[in-house]
């Protein structure tokens, strides 16, 4: 089943990314497709990669990252809420991609389910 | 903005559920920002203020003060992206002692249990 | 004690608690979406109303306007700026925001 | 409908909310501090049981136990994990979050 | 950090007020970190938990699932900082079927009435 | 009177830093001093530089820089929970400064009130 994914929390201050990756994971581990993560409101700040949690921390940007290179994720950040926020193509980590709000609109329209995480 | 995809053929019906205050958090701007892009594609697009969603149309918002801007005038802009379809809940009215007088736009009024019957047939739903 | 809520009593149970939790002699500030406690009319009226005999009650002047419920205020609540805000933290020694 | 809460019923509203929008056929998965909704012995447990009649109610495990809240659970809730709660939005056309 | 202000003589009273569970967000962690910062300054430190603050007490928590740090030891170790008055409001743990006994670490079960009395004794509050 | 002020939630998604911004101008209106605005939890994204709002909308972070120019305002924003969320000295907005917890400590010793704005 093609599943779409949409994230409004930025890491660590919310569960909703650390909720959300999780799910990611077990989708594909059951043989889903991911069709799109797309990152709304604060969940844009899920895409800097400037952030560096202590040590003994999961790295939830890294991580989101990773899991985008190990299985094609498509990782979205809207263009707008981004300039909001400041974040942009300078300080976005790698596997994530900006642009507009279509592509969740988009993603509600091709995925067979759109699953939400908030605040 | 990819807007391939709309002309794909496929409608599904959006509902996008609005339950939040205004100005507060910005869940009821940039929700509002998602109901005029999704206009473009040509889906099935409904709105539902339920609980404190229901503030978002009070007439007679004015922001100066906070140095915010007013977004309340956008919702009478729906009708020219051809978003007709806003439904309110009855109940979430009263329990906030506001009438339907009270709204910036016009709104089909309904109770909860018609609400919940809309939300079923939805294909997206999406709460803010 | 001054103590502070920002949230609608219909989304969070905060101003519920800070009622509980405000002594004899504490006032209580309304602010951002915590003003729509202060209207009336609603389903939350008579719990602040049951307050305002024992605990002053304000309410932010720019955030009741911003939502549209500056002719909504119950009698006894009374409306402040900024400037008022900053007069109730400096009358009181301590303030608490309920987050 | 697939419902899912996030909050604690004891915080925000949203669980009460949720319950009375859940229709007929309805599941209502609890994740996140939304799980303490699923836990017996408190002022919440009442509303929750008697929305078992209606609704399948279901919580997530690896949120219960990061909580210490794994055997409080109220009996007719089921626990899943991530892989079931996957299972669960596959299961229903549509989900709603409750945020 | 600068500490030269701890040892300016001044002594206040400082109230952390736990009001919520912790995972779901981040602020009953950061909220431990000053408490931790503050015990180098020589004030006079208190922790009030009530509402779902209790539920940061709570034993057993076990959070390999969910893939975050399990931060409770943490309470355990305030005594070593000479964090000492820590507070439970009864009501919010009655209210949440918890008892003194689930809690991993010592603490004072005391009446709202008595919470309200010391939060009203401070000098600083913060609340997370 | 000399206030604290100390801000947990960023720009734009919540009003706690628009609040907190009124509030420290009209205490500078009416002759009082702000010894220091701490930024910390989600606060600290309030301090990037990145940002671009939309041009009808308020632009929070440069406000605070303008607000601290003018006034000579201490404006910390907390290093721990900066590095969390990727607020470092890269994308720090003029008139900020990134220091240790203990700067939200001293506040709460130095100045006569403290006042917490957040979400």
């Amino acid at each position: 089943m093609k599943i779409g994914v949409m994230v409004n929390e930025g890491p660590y201050n919310h569960q909703a990314s650390d909720t959300a990756y999780q799910f990611v994971k077990a989708a594909l581990a059951k043989g889903h497709q991911i069709y799109r993560v797309f990152f709304y409101n604060d969940g844009v700040n899920n895409a800097t990669k400037l952030t560096e949690p202590p040590q003994d921390d999961r790295h939830v940007v890294n991580r989101w990252s990773k899991l985008a290179q190990e299985h094609g994720l498509d990782l979205v950040v809207c263009v707008a809420a981004g300039l909001r926020r400041g974040l942009v193509e300078d300080n976005l980590a790698p596997g994530f991609r900006i642009s507009g709000l279509g592509q969740l609109v988009e993603a509600g329209i091709q995925a067979d389910r759109l699953v939400v995480f908030g605040d | 903005m990819d807007l391939d995809e709309g002309a794909s053929g496929v409608v599904k019906k959006f509902m996008y559920v609005n339950r939040k205050a205004p100005y507060g958090t910005i869940y009821a701007l940039e929700g509002l920002e998602v109901v005029l892009i999704s206009a473009a594609f040509d889906q099935d697009v409904s709105l539902a203020f339920l609980d404190d969603g229901v503030y978002q149309l009070v007439k007679g918002q004015q922001t100066r003060g906070i140095e915010v801007k007013n977004f309340s005038p956008t919702y009478r802009a729906l009708e020219g992206y051809d978003i007709e379809k806003l439904y309110v809940e009855r109940e979430s009215l009263e329990a906030r002692g506001l009438t339907e007088g009270e709204l910036i736009v016009p709104v089909e009024v309904m109770g909860r249990d018609e609400i919940v019957r809309r939300m079923e047939e939805q294909d997206v739903v999406i709460a803010f | 004690m001054l103590h502070i809520v920002n949230k609608s009593p219909f989304e969070k149970t905060t101003l519920a608690s800070c009622l509980a939790h405000a002594g004899p002699g504490a006032a209580v500030l309304l602010i951002e979406d915590g003003v729509y406690g202060a209207t009336k009319g609603n389903a939350v009226e008579d719990a602040v109303r049951g307050a305002l005999g024992r605990t002053a009650v304000y309410a932010l002047a720019p955030d009741l306007e911003a939502r549209g419920m500056k002719d909504r205020v119950i009698e006894g609540v009374k409306t402040v700026d900024y400037e008022g805000f900053v007069d109730l933290v400096a009358e009181h020694k301590t303030s608490q925001s309920w987050l």
